[in-house]
């Protein structure tokens, strides 16, 4: 039982702060959101350069070998310089299911330029009637001859909008809500019949409606093993949530240091703010909410590529519960306890507010994922 | 104790029914429902400003000598709760209910007669010019100066949080006029001409993109003297009575509109083959909330029937702000979980009731976002909820 | 519209705080609570002759037809007293029910007496399956030759205990759930077949468990319409709860009040306690939720008699769902803010603490009331 | 970062599921689950300590030359862990972790030779003299005095809180000796005999009808100075050193505990046709509980990993006691919840394992209300929750 960082993972987060803290101030990324795909280009081929793209993938894969504590620890970092960048989509959602569902072929085809930054790709697994679940699915893929035919509509895609390449998920057998018969389908942004509808989110990224109608794609179009892809889908949600988890914990990390700052240095009624202790309860609470959350962070990084998939659900769905619900109360108290200007668009405080109110709305909710949780066996 | 209208309330009822049945048009009510603001652009509140006036019934408690209405408190009561039901605009406060009753209690025959009708014709939008960068809860602490030069003040300073000074050609403001004695003494009441000389307005975005408040700038405005409301250092006694005027409250109408709205978007919300209103999960989270607005309600009735009895309201009227401040929050906090992954969704043209097509389908789910961001000023506008707490808490200890 | 209290409610208003201040005190109470039924029978005597026992009931039934206004009055007094003569049962619960479902007969036979203080009643309406609904009824009355004969158990029977007589909720037809079915018989305590389990409450009321086990009663024993108790018993019961929200505020008052006394005197780090933020916010928040539960309280009176039952039980079940979260907040935070001496048995805080847990234990906790309400169709 | 337990590791925790296999009697086990008090009566704590130091585990944290068994951190968690899922009695700190630990690092080779051997073998049952009637969280501000009186102390004062002391026959005190200075600088710790002439134990009893707690007094009672640990004005040093020494902590295994407990309730309960086990209302309540202590547990770990690598545990101790408390606080009343109607009832008798047959058949719901009650005490002691928010504040300030 240890829960102290090896040399390389505290090395990876040093360069990572230092990353953020060099070439991702508020300023910074003021000015990387003003550019045409709404993050930087440059700064992705940047996080190429510094293996942050091939991190989580096995060495055989051309990744790094890093687990999902070397992916907390990235993305606990990233969480305080608030990216915009699609490194989520593209790395911990589309990416990580090619590793685990993708042949060689298809490896090399996508995963390969993935890693090296010159592929963008999302994941599209959910869909207006499921809400955050991924195992609703009415989109259809059906045979036609030796090729797939996908109809349907996909919601929400995290940077579906600038992805070269799409994963969705589509029904090849059975009614919308069964587990079995949902398949996972790589479809190139640019098939005919593929149609987006671009949206912004609150936190500076994109993502889109996708509507697929009659696109054909080839045999080799199929990851992993059809009808059971949902399997392979929550693996990799979950896994990229314990991630997002961790990036939430480094919002609340900064927005707790950020407000401490704030009532030390603001006076009223000829104190500083930091003198009332109303106010350093409030603080308090938000230092204990973001230590819960960190907490179920590390627990769901433990266990996010745990054999057994209920320990893997229970870590993951209670981490992502915690985030939803502290991320909310760290979210808002940062802002009350700034007062006026914690409401307006000039001071980081509120970006991270919204950013962290973006991350529960992401990967299943707070709700949906105590649900899932409450429905599990009982532990130990 | 009763529930019970009496016949001339129901028949007041009756006429305010009337009236919103055909002045309040499909076009102001859709407006209404996709403003994520606190108050409508001022397009939507000049066209209702307008049907209110030509009812004469735009400024509800100013005396009739001056073209108000004399409402009663169970007047006011029934008016609110039957136009936050029909979804109507609120009336932009800052003019009617904030400069004027100021205006009529300390200013001079020559200021009523020039400023009142241009409020009620809508020739003259106000703003408010209060609060300061270093003043926030502490407002006695506000140091803009206005300094005598011949008839005139000089004034030079700025304020912050200033609602519609982009749309206002007049603020009333909060100036140092000494720095003598007690802060809150040296403070004098001014009516301004935004178009004067030396002011300057710069937007300040709210972080859902709304652009609501301004800082305005004074950079040695020439303001006559003759525009002064009261005397040289009344001007904290003008704040205080604007605030004890604007005790009491009637919120819970529109908190209740925004229940069943919220109803309605469960029942419109599909979950698999259901929908979210069949979850009784859902149901009660929303009955958690309506119970309390239920709560306020009765709250606000009794407020109201104290006020009409002469009583002072007390603690109550803290009370009433944080319950309509944390309940909206509430609300705006369930909206969001309702709209599920699209709470995430941001819609960044404004208004939204003038875009054109929808890129969710269901144009109520671009409100929700922006809502509940701007929401959070709620607690921190009029008095933060720690200062209201405060108060109360100073009243039941006695002290 | 009008909230204030008419000129007689304001006499029966100040008579019964009089009765509080100088027959109630804290001292005299525990003096009450060690008599053998564990409350006074001259007590109960002084509320008869003041007329409390008659309150509520209409005139031509020998009541001063008071309104559930007139009981908030008098029960917010009463609350402050925390007494724990048996005024639930016997006049609100099974005093009502005789009034509302009894003929001319019944109410000769044991309403008559009950006013005038010389019978004790109690409301079996309630079983372990059914927790707070009255609708879940497995007790069986069947029609033996021209009696009635129950068999079956009820479950935490107000009062039960000490009633001379036991208004009973059984089921003349249909399945444990159905509404319809339901009839309420009056069943001497002294009956052949029945026992009584008693058990005392922790805010020294008592209770018992009933069993009927071939009780034999006459025909004359049927209160109201056979199979349509269910009506009648919710009406009941509903008054009631509104009533004793009523009381729930006034023991939240003078929760409010004694912990705004002890906040001014104890002094801590020099200072006194009521010098502290967090302490004042504290106890400003009591004072809240005391008075949102006050509102619904005055509401669930005004509507309590209502003719229609979804406007009735709306206002009920939303005070009851104020009164139970407040009364819970209002407790737990008084015992808080006296510190040690607030847990032990000595003061009063500890007391009021307890009925208020209590309180939402009967008549339909907040859950259930929550519950309820969220089922009603929408209001306006 | 890993979660695995070493192969040493590995073993321990088989030691400690054999012996708690073959200790834990039911009769034990039962005593725990009907126990509503902080600590287990008197009677069921001998024998569980009795079993312990048969074991050599009852002082787990001594040197082992004291008869101590110097677990490591990890070593703690696996007992406390294991324990807590069994059943176990927890044991009663005073004597073992609180007077011993101050004893092995301030007191003399006398008091360590007389004292410490007297504590494992039961001879000895300690309770604390810390709190007084005028000081609840300053206490520094202590006035129970210690007044030389040739080779012997004369104490006079009362001390109140003090758990056990109808069972103890010894207790340690915090004393005033001197006036002088600041008032930290004035105390000392001093270990005196129960049986001492002067000394009277007032029974408190709790809302609940618990007797746990106690008020003494000391009618100038003759201690000697010898029986003073450290140096006179040491005992604030050494009531701190108590306190840091009780840092970290692992309460997280017993909640779990309690959430199994509700869990099994609710497969128990009926409504209806069914249980309230099958309705995702009650399964989601619980489930939140649960995972916040799921989360305390982490904490837990993180901050024993931290205290085994040499580093100071911060503001996480205080955050420690707030989860805990507060937690337990929440389970006992979702366990009102769950009793429903039954909420109310209340077993006057005590001890309940001692209690032969139950109104109400279940003999669980005895114990519900009274823990509900008494746990409104967890908020309070060992620092109410206000200061430990106020020290993590302090903290989270820099300051």
């Amino acid at each position: 039982m240890d829960f102290s960082l090896t040399e390389e993972q505290r090395l990876l987060q040093e360069s990572v702060q230092r990353f953020v803290q060099d070439s991702y101030s508020f300023e910074q990324r003021r000015a990387i959101m003003a550019q045409p795909d709404g993050f930087s280009r440059d700064t992705w081929a940047q996080f190429a350069e510094m293996g942050w793209l091939a991190l989580p993938f096995d060495e055989a894969d051309g990744g790094l070998g890093g687990g999902p504590v070397d992916t907390l620890v990235m993305l606990e970092a990233l969480g305080e310089g608030l990216v915009v960048e699609p490194l989520m989509a593209t790395v911990l959602l589309a990416g990580r299911a090619l590793a685990c569902g993708g042949d060689d072929a298809q490896k090399a085809e996508w995963l390969t330029p993935l890693l090296e930054g010159r592929l963008l790709a999302a994941l599209a697994a959910h869909e207006r009637r499921g809400r955050h679940a991924p195992g609703w699915v009415e989109t259809r893929a059906a045979r036609v001859g030796e090729h797939w035919r996908l109809d349907g509509e996909k919601s929400a895609v995290l940077h579906g909008d600038c992805a070269d390449l799409v994963l969705v998920s589509a029904r090849t057998a059975g009614s919308p809500e069964e587990p079995k018969g949902i398949s996972l389908f790589a479809v190139p942004a640019d098939s005919d019949g593929l149609s987006r509808q671009r949206w912004q989110t609150i936190d500076g990224l994109s993502a889109c409606e996708l509507t697929l109608a009659a696109v054909k794609l080839p045999p080799e179009a199929l990851v992993g093993e059809q009808d059971a892809g949902l399997g392979l889908i929550e693996a990799v949600l979950d896994e990229a949530a314990a991630a997002q988890c961790a990036e939430a914990v480094g919002a609340m990390v900064a927005l707790t240091r950020i407000t401490a700052d704030y009532l030390r240095q603001r006076k009223q009624f000829g104190q500083p703010l930091a003198a009332f202790q109303v106010l350093q309860h409030r603080l308090a609470d938000m230092f204990m909410d973001t230590e819960r959350s960190r907490s179920l962070a590390v627990m769901a990084a433990l266990q996010a590529r745990a054999g057994d998939v209920v320990t893997r659900q229970r870590a993951v769905s209670a981490a992502k519960v915690q985030a939803g619900r502290s991320g909310r109360f760290v979210g808002q108290q940062a802002v009350q306890l700034h007062g006026g200007i914690g409401i307006s668009d000039e001071l980081s405080v509120g970006h991270y507010f919204k950013r962290l109110t973006a991350l529960d709305a992401r990967l299943g909710s707070a709700d949906w994922h105590l649900a899932r949780f409450a429905a599990q066996p009982a532990s130990g | 104790m009763d529930l019970q209208f009496s016949a001339e309330e129901r028949a007041f009822q009756q006429d305010v029914r009337e009236f919103l049945a055909s002045e309040l048009t499909p076009e102001l009510k859709r407006a209404v429902s996709l403003t994520p603001t606190v108050f409508v652009e001022k397009d939507i509140a000049d066209e209702w400003h307008a049907r209110l006036n030509r009812r004469g019934w735009l400024a509800p408690l100013w005396p009739r000598q001056y073209g108000g209405a004399e409402w009663t408190p169970v007047q006011q009561f029934i008016y609110e709760s039957e136009a936050a039901r029909a979804g109507a605009p609120t009336t932009i406060p800052m003019g009617v209910r904030m400069v004027a009753p100021v205006i009529i209690r300390f200013g001079n025959e020559a200021q009523k007669a020039y400023y009142l009708p241009r409020i009620l014709s809508g020739e003259d939008t106000w703003c408010q010019g209060y609060s300061e960068p270093g003043s926030g809860s502490d407002l006695a602490s506000l140091k803009t100066r206005a300094e005598p030069d011949g008839e005139d003040y000089r004034v030079t300073g700025t304020k912050l949080w200033t609602t519609h000074a982009h749309y206002a050609n007049r603020i009333f403001c909060l100036v140092r006029t000494s720095s003598e004695g007690r802060p809150q003494a040296g403070i004098s009441f001014l009516l301004i001409d935004m178009d004067s000389p030396g002011i300057s307005v710069t937007p300040i975005r709210s972080l859902s993109g709304d652009h609501e408040v301004n800082q305005v700038f004074f950079d040695s405005v020439r303001v006559p003297q003759a525009n002064r409301v009261g005397d040289e250092g009344q001007g904290w006694t003008c704040a205080k009575f604007l605030l004890e005027h604007e005790r009491g409250g009637v919120f819970s109408h529109r908190l209740m509109a925004m229940v069943q709205e919220l109803r309605r978007l469960m029942v419109d919300t599909p979950e698999g083959e259901s929908a979210l209103i069949e979850d009784p999960r859902w149901r009660e989270r929303l009955a958690a909330l309506e119970v309390r607005v239920l709560s306020l309600e009765v709250t606000e009735m009794r407020v109201l029937s104290r006020l009409r009895a002469g009583d002072p309201p007390g603690a109550e009227s803290s009370m009433l702000k944080i319950e309509w401040s944390e309940l909206q929050q509430a609300l705006t906090e369930l909206a969001m979980d309702i709209a599920g992954p699209y709470a995430q969704f941001f819609e960044p043209g404004r208004p939204l009731y003038a875009l054109a097509g929808h890129t969710l389908g269901d144009e109520r789910l671009a409100r929700i976002p922006p809502d509940y961001l701007n929401t959070r000023a709620a607690t921190i506008f009029a008095g933060t909820n720690e200062i209201q707490r405060n108060i109360i808490a100073r009243m039941v200890l006695g002290a």
